[in-house]
């Protein structure tokens, strides 16, 4: 049994072995290595999920021959495992799924480089999902990032790769601004990992000392991870980039990478530095006013678009509102919701953006108005979507009402900021119910005019691409399995948020 | 020791400023070397042999190079496609001058 | 055609009449943004702890030990090598990874494979209405220099010498400054100058895409599995039985200096495509 | 107040060097010279780590006449960073230039704003 302990390392190093081997294949064996390694790093993490769970504890793992703080350290527990399964399992699916999106959008002879940039993505997120050093964060937050941009510009038409520039130069802005908190985190207290940080932290914080630097510090971390993540005032690319780059490129993004950030922000909060000490200096008011700004206006600006994957690529800023609001609350059952949505929201989009596909390249519609009908000749595509759309605007039964329930009631006696962040729940899931029901109800709107179009349409490819349909079932089971059984994964990270700092 | 570290100093943030504010990016480019291999003499007087050496190969070395190619491709692009167009499509102030003397 | 070149020419749009208020203002909000952060992060700066000074909270027990038992635990005498490629090597291995990514990311962007529209007219346009199989004087001209004999004659000097030095940077990385990283930077820097004096014909001979491609591949799966290897056995507690050899000898202080040679010859393939790849969108 | 400042020249140089960095990437339209704001923000980070690893009149971590003592040398951890670093800020680098490359390619302008509009414009 103690083997397991090995396992997340195995599968940070399978992931980037992987990526390695594939520079040299061709796209079909490419293709089925991805899957066969994506596979077994989903089935690697479960096995460490379960191994967590049942011993109840954190397990630190040396990277090399020497102890933590002069070697490289990984450390988990069962929320980290939670993640790593979180994502590994939404790459694996959206690549299974997204087959033959990819293959529409990439050049055959570069399709292996794509495999290439989603491998290392999973391995640089299972490394962030796992680090227990500040420096390691900041190595595998760039690797993410190149791969990011990499992923958005592999569609290569000419709006991408302006798209891609943006994107990389406010990412390398958010990164500057993180490694900056890092270098001045290091001065101070003198380490690089994580746990020690947080005994001198909270030394220095009892004498009262540089309490200006430890507030800047917070800041200039939490504004660099912000940015990366794509919180309101920072969101200008998040459009561009998940509405024109190719699906599974936009659901690996949205899903998987921005999220990552946000772990990364958590650890930082809780392990790093304590959250008394983050109350204490009051970065989490920001976090919380953004958060809840972010809500409303990403509602707003979805609700003002015509194009549909700008529509859904703009409720992800107000999604990511939700969850940096969550944080904000400032109480252990707050973040507790926050990373229920992170799962929930993740699970969602991915669905969302993959089963949109097919509408977006099968009949090239482009704006919202051009979906009416659809759902008849798409008759699988328009049921999974209209699932991922109920789940997001918050249906019983589904992932997103099991997390606005939880962020209502992490919410409730907070004083004047329960009643703001309510109110924002509210009219938030109303604007939201607005723009998805609409998409929904065009999908099955009879379109007499557009009868003559429809003959020149592809014909539905989830007849006979079994990966997609294989794919795009499993999450909406997962969507399920969040919404009905929530109870379970709630324990999971309650328990792991006890033994995570 | 700290007087040459002064001027050092005072060289990076002058090359750093005049950077920005160059309208010539060849000459941008050019003063981002001499940027590099000033700090370069830093991380010496830091006691950083490693970092010196890197940041000679790299900064003002592997960089720079970078950025010259980068420049000449672009001046190769235009050229293009002024070959097939008859036209001049040249916006950039940066290389005027290089352009010219290509015309000729 | 011409007109229409002149609407979309960016001068008249951005520095023409709509902007120039707005370039005004964009140059003053930078340096007022600029002032303004500086003058924050200066008030941080002053109240930091001093430069120099041997009782700061970074000079702990952390760096005692990389000094005082580093040469026994490592093998190395460079103890900056000993600590990026034995101690905290999981941060280094993500370097090369970072390295590889960047690859990975120019070659989607600047390879011409020759199968779509645009990669064709590109071909097209680069040799000048010539295809881009047919590889002639043509094709020299555009990438390549004329015939510069000061560039050939002190190429012929310089390279040699170059690649020597890079070569012994790369081997002495543990002993003296350097060390994988900067060594292949220079090896990379002295290719370039070989191919930018004597053309990509020349070159070819002995780096071409299969060269660099296997390298590249065989050197991070070296260093991959080296790396896997150390950190398995350190993780269970398992001797990694490899020797360290004298302190201060060629071939000592273990996996350093086959991880040396990996990085070196990683990073002088990346930088020759990076190049080539920017020249003529092939390596 | 020259004393502190004198005491803090490093710092106070760095971080003037990472404002101008930062305002270059930020501000400039120039892709190329954004890319050098790029590189002049990273070493200014650079230069403030590795100034928190150096101490006055110790030499540099190279074991020399078998000396292991550690007040003789200074501390080697911001060297190793910054060295992870540089490789970093070169690799972002040439996946910037690269992307220019294609940009320029497209629509024949350094400018990112101008491109922006360019291909907001394309629908």
């Amino acid at each position: 049994m103690d083997f397991i302990k090995n396992f997340p390392f195995f599968s940070i190093m399978l992931s980037m072995f992987c990526a390695i081997v594939l520079s040299v294949l061709n796209r079909k064996a490419a293709k089925y290595m991805t899957r066969i390694v994506l596979g077994a790093v989903v089935c690697l993490s479960v096995a460490v999920l379960f191994f967590t769970i049942k011993r109840g504890e954190s397990y630190v793992y040396f990277m090399g021959h020497f102890p933590a703080p002069w070697g490289n350290e990984i450390r988990f527990g069962c929320l980290e495992s939670l993640f790593s399964l979180f994502v590994s399992l939404i790459a694996f699916l959206s690549v299974v799924a997204g087959t033959k999106a990819v293959e529409d959008d990439v050049e055959d002879r570069k399709e292996n480089l794509f495999y290439i940039l989603v491998c290392l993505m999973t391995s640089s997120l299972l490394a962030m999902s796992y680090t227990n050093d500040l420096f390691t964060g900041y190595v595998f937050i760039e690797i993410n990032t190149i791969a990011g941009c990499g992923l958005i510009m592999v569609r290569q038409i000419g709006k991408t790769t302006v798209t891609a520039i943006r994107y990389m130069v406010i990412s390398i802005l958010g990164s500057g601004l993180f490694l900056m908190g890092v270098t001045l985190l290091y001065t101070l207290t003198g380490h690089l990992l994580m746990s020690n940080i947080k005994e001198s932290v909270a030394v220095l914080a009892k004498s009262g000392e540089y309490r200006v630097q430890f507030t800047i510090v917070i800041g200039l971390m939490l504004v660099g991870l912000a940015i990366k993540s794509g919180l309101f005032p920072f969101h200008l690319w998040i459009p561009d980039a998940y509405g024109q780059s190719n699906v599974v490129s936009s659901s690996l993004l949205s899903s998987t990478v921005s999220k990552g950030y946000i772990f990364l922000l958590i650890k930082i909060f809780v392990r790093t530095i304590g959250f008394d000490v983050i109350k204490s200096c009051g970065v989490l008011y920001i976090c919380f006013t953004l958060g809840v700004v972010a809500m409303i206006l990403g509602s707003v600006m979805a609700l003002h678009e015509k194009s549909f994957r700008r529509m859904i690529a703009y409720s992800s800023i107000a999604q990511i509102g939700y969850i940096y609001m969550g944080i904000g609350l400032g109480t252990a059952a707050g973040v507790a919701a926050a990373i229920f949505h992170i799962f929930a929201h993740g699970a969602t989009k991915s669905l969302l953006f993959i089963s949109s596909s097919e509408f977006t390249e099968g009949s090239h519609t482009k704006t919202i108005d051009e979906l009416k009908g659809l759902g008849y000749k798409y008759k699988f595509s328009a049921f999974c979507y209209s699932v991922g759309a109920f789940s997001i605007v918050g249906f019983p039964l589904l992932a997103g009402f099991v997390s606005k329930l939880l962020l209502g009631g992490a919410a409730i006696g907070h004083g004047a900021m329960q009643w703001i962040a309510l109110l924002a729940l509210a009219v938030s899931t109303i604007l939201n119910a607005i723009y998805f029901l609409r998409t929904v109800i065009y999908l099955f709107i009879p379109d007499k005019a557009g009868e003559e179009k429809k003959q020149d349409m592809v014909p539905a490819y989830s007849m006979n691409c079994e990966d997609y349909v294989f794919g795009i079932l499993i999450l909406v089971m997962i969507n399920l399995v969040l919404g009905l059984a929530s109870g379970p994964i709630i324990n999971i990270i309650n328990n792991g948020l006890d033994i995570f700092s | 020791m700290d007087i040459i570290i002064s001027i050092l100093f005072l060289f990076l943030l002058v090359c750093a400023i005049a950077m920005s504010f160059t309208k010539n990016t060849l000459a941008a480019v050019i003063i981002f070397g001499a940027f590099s291999l000033a700090m370069a003499v830093v991380w010496i007087i830091m006691e950083s042999p490693d970092l010196a050496i890197t940041e000679a190969a790299v900064g003002s070395g592997v960089t720079g190079i970078l950025f010259y190619a980068t420049l000449k491709r672009i001046d190769q692009i235009d050229m293009n496609a002024s070959t097939m167009t008859g036209t001049t499509t040249r916006k950039l102030k940066g290389h005027k001058d290089e352009s010219r003397k290509r015309k000729k | 055609m011409k007109a229409e070149r002149e609407r979309n020419d960016p001068k008249t749009i951005i520095s023409g009449k709509i902007s120039g208020k707005l370039k005004a203002v964009y140059r003053v909000s930078a340096v007022v943004l600029a002032v303004l952060l500086f003058f924050m992060l200066a008030t941080v700066m002053i109240g930091m702890p001093d430069i120099g000074n041997k009782n700061n909270p970074d000079n702990n027990e952390v760096a005692k030990r990389y000094i005082e038992n580093g040469l026994e635990e490592t093998g190395a005498v460079n103890i900056v090598s000993g600590m990026i490629l034995d101690y905290r090597a999981f941060d280094t291995f993500g370097e090369s990874c970072v390295l590889f990514a960047a690859t990975i990311c120019v070659m989607i962007m600047l390879r011409i494979d020759g199968q779509t529209k645009e990669d064709d007219e590109e071909a097209n346009k680069i040799t000048f209405g010539i295809r881009e199989s047919a590889f002639s004087k043509i094709d020299s001209r555009n990438y390549e220099p004329e015939n510069d004999s000061i560039l050939k004659k002190s190429a012929i000097l310089v390279v040699p010498l170059i690649l020597v030095f890079g070569i012994y940077v790369v081997l002495n990385g543990h002993i003296s400054p350097g060390g994988g990283f900067s060594g292949g930077a220079i090896l990379g820097a002295g290719l370039i100058l070989f191919l930018s004096a004597f053309g990509f014909s020349a070159t070819e001979k002995f780096m071409n895409a299969k060269t660099v491609k296997i390298t590249t591949l065989v050197s991070l799966l070296v260093y991959c599995l080296a790396k896997s290897y150390s950190f398995f056995t350190g993780a269970n507690h398992i001797e990694s039985g490899i020797p360290l050899g004298t302190p201060g000898a060629i071939l000592s202080s273990g996996l350093i200096l086959v991880l040396n040679i990996c990085v070196g010859l990683v990073v002088a393939c990346t930088m020759y495509s990076f190049y080539a790849l920017v020249r003529r969108g092939r390596i | 107040m020259w004393n502190l400042i004198v005491r803090h020249l490093n710092d106070l140089v760095a971080v003037a060097l990472f404002v101008i960095g930062f305002a270059d990437l930020l501000f400039q339209k120039n892709m190329i010279k954004k890319v050098i704001g790029l590189n002049v923000m990273d070493s200014s980070i650079y230069l403030l780590l590795a100034s928190q690893g150096y101490i006055t009149g110790r030499k540099a971590p190279i074991i020399t006449d078998g000396v292991t003592s550690a007040e003789y040398y200074i501390n080697p951890i911001p060297s190793g960073l910054v060295l992870t670093g540089i490789v970093v800020s070169v690799s972002v680098t040439a996946l910037l230039l690269s992307m220019t490359i294609r940009m320029y390619k497209k629509y024949h302008s350094l400018d990112l704003d101008y491109c922006l509009m360019m291909a907001r414009g394309e629908g």
